[in-house]
């Protein structure tokens, strides 16, 4: 008895380890779709309330030594989508607001470098206070800023505080880039 | 496959988890004797006191170095026979014990000095002139000894605590929690008992109780063995020597004295 | 599992019983206080609650089951971890499912998704019965806890959205004119709506709180002389309710 | 540097308080709240759970699930990691120091199945904070407990002695007077802008 006591419990546990893991990454391997740098639906319908009906685009990427990259000039923007034919472009966040990863939207510029618009494809902020972002009330004071400091001026939606800074510094970081790789976007 | 590698990585924790605490458990380990839960578990666990130890997890120590396993009131009989097989030692007889309250004087015997209406609780009333009833060491009847009896054996009915003999177990907690110290513990087969404790000379407590004991000492004469003896003004029956006869309580004309039916 | 439930000894037990124990008499969250975090914190919207209900029923379920297997194979030493990363494998997996295909409810549970291994219930309901029943009863029990949780969190959600934000479900229930109380979303209407709940649920059970008078307050405080034996007068007063 | 740290101990304690606005930790706050000896014990036992389980599981976290790519099996090896602790250190403190075992030991399984050790290792790993910052936050959210659970228990002995209508004695008085309390709380939340 004294041996098996000694034993048992560490390979008991190990067991149940092995076990556990396994289940877990196999139900990972099933049901992880890798959606980086894959232009999905939603999307482009988020283009197409910023844009238009009728305007298309497609993900800015580049391919270095064979594997297509997203370019995305900062990671904190998950990727970047441009109509060449019109010179508009937009850039996707999935920003932290009081939620980690709590609000994912699409940032739109126009040809003149002015927000055009702002559609929201996931808010995962508290109901009734975090998801005040979406009422276009608060997303009017976005539209046609140029610069980042502009972007600052806007005050926050009492008791939203969190949800709102995570939005702003969204719209900062998108004009800035915009800003700067202006050219590089809509070159090649 | 780079999902072997997490698994492994897993397994390993999961090892090193299992052989620390085996090992740690090892090191560590407190020498106890595991007749000492089976002994917790056997005792009652409402830590009464009745033994004579503060609790049931020191009596169950106690035993274990050698304590009688008779002490246990509240377990009675198969308690004591679960505690000897334990420690097989030769089973010692527990004399079974019960309470007993010494005072008759429920509300149509007696009257009230003024109406209590403060917090309901004996020891509460008691530091108002001693209760709201008229006799001052009489049972103030709100009830001290129900809260505390667990088995639940107590009941207040017309203003006196009434104790029912089949469920109380002995325990001795209400004894602790009378403020008059009106209730008593005591082998079950003397049944014969003063139902008085008033301090009063008899004239007084003619007036303010009819079953109240004046002191008459008809008792103390009648009595065979003279086991019964009126001190401060009430009966008191020395058990040692009282034979159950019940003399006295014939002899008593105010029938202070009963002979409770087992 | 601040209180312990004792196991009960039991002949042949009616399966249905099992069943309908968990939903109202030992309802874990209005009953026995378990499982509060998530009952507090998800429900200010009745659809969240639905899903963290279920979510937890799922693992619920799974884990009493999976423990009731191995009730006999896990050695004492090693008790609590091995319940633990079982119902932590479950949790992980119902939160892989979740968040692939529900993607909202999954950020909006956020971080409670992976509380739901902590849940009082889960342990509680695992150490109590699953190790010491046989796998059915462990099931059924499992599962009546879970739809327990689940009406006790659909409630309380309801109540929090449709006073806090007029809506139900999504749908504008109170008219416009009745301007909706901010509070009840914040913490602070969680705490509240809970003690009325449970209050309400006392009613109902009409379970009396033991009668004991706290001793600090008393006006005889330093005269009295039970204090000393303040300690076990609460212990009896419990267990003489337990005991007839 | 040190304003950072600052900010987030203050943020922890007072700001977003882990009872009363996070709601983690509910079910040992309610049941152990009731005498402020219990509670002092149960909150220093959560303070130095917490700031070991975070000295633990950060390593953990940085060496071995992120190059494995495995982050989504963080819960588990998080939650075993703290179990295992916790069962030694009252494997060890029965053992050496038996009267500190009689004050805090029953607690310590309470701990591991605590919502708020669990929740402050996560919310480390979400917000990104190096080894000390979350050493920090760790500290300052089992203070957040231990202050919580004093407070309440002032109130709750209190509460004891005023006249409440019978269906609310008990648990319901308290969590209305919790509900109170995290409002007040709420007030903090304007600290930082």
């Amino acid at each position: 008895m004294k041996i098996k006591d000694k034993v048992l419990p560490p390979v008991v546990l190990t067991i149940i380890c092995i076990v556990i893991s396994a289940l877990v990454i196999g139900v990972h391997k099933l049901t992880y779709v890798d959606s980086t740098g894959v232009l999905t639906d939603k999307l482009k319908s988020g283009y197409k309330d910023i844009f238009g009906k009728d305007s298309s685009c497609i993900m800015l990427t580049e391919d270095n030594e064979g594997v297509t990259e997203v370019v995305t000039y900062n990671e904190a923007i998950t990727s970047i989508l441009v109509d060449k034919e019109n010179n508009t472009c937009a850039f996707e966040f999935i920003a932290d607001g009081y939620q980690k990863e709590g609000i994912h939207l699409l940032v739109g510029i126009d040809e003149k470098g002015e927000i055009q618009g702002i559609s929201f494809i996931e808010v995962g902020e508290t109901k009734g206070i975090g998801t005040k972002i979406q009422e276009n009330s608060f997303v009017k004071k976005f539209l046609n800023i140029t610069t980042a400091n502009e972007a600052d001026k806007i005050d926050d939606i009492t008791g939203a505080t969190y949800s709102s800074k995570g939005m702003k510094d969204a719209v900062k970081l998108a004009v800035s880039t915009y800003t700067e790789n202006k050219e590089a976007i809509f070159s090649e | 496959m780079d999902y072997i590698l997490p698994v492994l990585v897993f397994a390993t924790i999961g090892a090193v988890a299992g052989i620390l605490l085996t090992v740690v458990s090892k090191i560590f380990e407190v020498k106890t004797d595991e007749r000492l839960e089976m002994l917790q578990e056997t005792l009652p666990n409402i830590n009464c006191g009745a033994c004579g130890y503060s609790g049931c997890g020191d009596y169950a120590q106690a035993v274990l170095g050698g304590e009688d396993c008779n002490l246990c009131k509240p377990g009675g009989e198969n308690v004591v026979k679960k505690l000897s097989s334990i420690m097989d030692v030769e089973e010692k007889k527990s004399e079974i014990v019960k309470a007993f309250v010494k005072c008759g004087g429920d509300c149509n015997v007696t009257a009230k000095k003024y109406v209590y209406k403060g917090i309901q609780s004996c020891r509460a009333s008691n530091q108002f002139y001693s209760g709201s009833k008229v006799c001052t060491n009489g049972c103030l009847g709100f009830g001290d000894c129900v809260n505390v009896c667990p088995e639940g054996a107590i009941c207040i009915d017309n203003e006196i605590a009434v104790i029912n003999p089949i469920k109380c177990v002995g325990c001795g907690l209400c004894v602790k929690t009378c403020p008059n110290n009106l209730i008593v513990i005591r082998p079950e087969h003397q049944n014969v008992e003063v139902v008085c404790s008033s301090t009063d000379i008899g004239k007084v407590t003619r007036a303010i109780c009819r079953n109240g004991c004046i002191g008459c000492k008809m008792c103390e004469r009648k009595c065979p063995v003279n086991a019964i003896k009126v001190e401060n003004n009430f009966a008191i029956i020395d058990y040692s020597k009282c034979t159950n006869c019940g003399e006295c309580v014939e002899a008593c004309k105010f029938g202070v004295i009963k002979k409770s039916s087992i | 599992m601040s209180n312990s439930i004792k196991p009960k000894e039991k002949n042949q037990p009616s399966y249905f019983k099992e069943f309908s124990k968990g939903i109202i008499k030992e309802n874990p969250t209005l009953v026995s206080l378990l499982g509060m975090c998530p009952t507090l914190a998800i429900t200010n919207l009745a659809s969240n609650a639905i899903g963290m209900g279920l979510a937890t029923t799922f693992v619920l379920v799974c884990s009493n089951f999976v423990l009731s297997l191995l009730k006999n194979a896990i050695p004492k030493t090693v008790r609590l971890p091995c319940f633990i990363v079982i119902i932590a494998g479950f949790v992980t997996v119902v939160e892989l499912l979740m968040k692939s295909y529900i993607p909202s409810l999954y950020s909006a549970l956020g971080i409670f998704l992976p509380l739901i291994t902590v849940n009082c219930i889960i342990l509680g309901r695992a150490e109590a019965f699953a190790s010491k029943n046989k796998v059915i009863p462990s099931i059924l029990d499992g599962l009546g806890m879970g739809i327990g949780f689940t009406l006790a969190l659909f409630a309380m959600g309801s109540i929090r959205e449709i006073i806090g934000s007029g809506q139900w479900f999504g749908l504008q229930v109170l008219p416009k004119s009745v301007d909706n109380m901010m509070i009840f979303i914040m913490p602070a209407g969680g705490f509240f709506v809970l003690g009325c709940i449970i209050a309400l649920v006392n009613k109902i059970a009409n379970k009396k709180p033991p009668k004991e008078i706290g001793c600090s307050g008393c006006p005889h405080f330093s005269s009295c002389t039970m204090i000393e034996n303040e300690e076990n007068k609460s212990d009896c007063s419990k267990t003489a309710k337990e005991a007839n | 540097m040190i304003k950072n740290l600052i900010i987030i101990m203050i943020t922890a304690v007072l700001v977003d308080n882990v009872v009363l606005s996070q709601f983690k930790g509910i079910c040992p706050f309610l049941g152990v709240s009731k005498k402020i000896k219990n509670s002092l014990g149960m909150g220093l036992a959560v303070i130095f759970v917490m700031v070991c389980a975070t000295l633990v599981t950060y390593p953990v976290y940085k060496f071995l699930l992120i190059p494995l790519e495995v982050d989504y099996l963080k819960t588990i090896a998080f939650i075993l990691v703290i179990a295992l602790f916790v069962q030694i250190v009252e494997i060890i403190l029965k053992k050496m120091i038996p009267p500190l075992y009689k004050a805090l030991g029953i607690y310590l399984p309470l701990i591991t199945t605590n919502c708020a050790v669990l929740g402050v290792t996560i919310s480390n790993i979400d917000h990104q904070y190096t080894l000390v910052q979350s050493l920090v936050n760790a500290f300052g959210t089992g203070l957040a407990f231990t202050l919580a659970l004093l407070l309440f228990s002032g109130v709750r002995s209190k509460i004891e002695y005023a006249d409440i209508p019978e269906t609310f004695k008990g648990v319901p008085a308290t969590l209305i007077a919790a509900a109170i309390v995290s409002l007040s709380f709420m007030g903090f939340s304007g600290l930082f802008a």
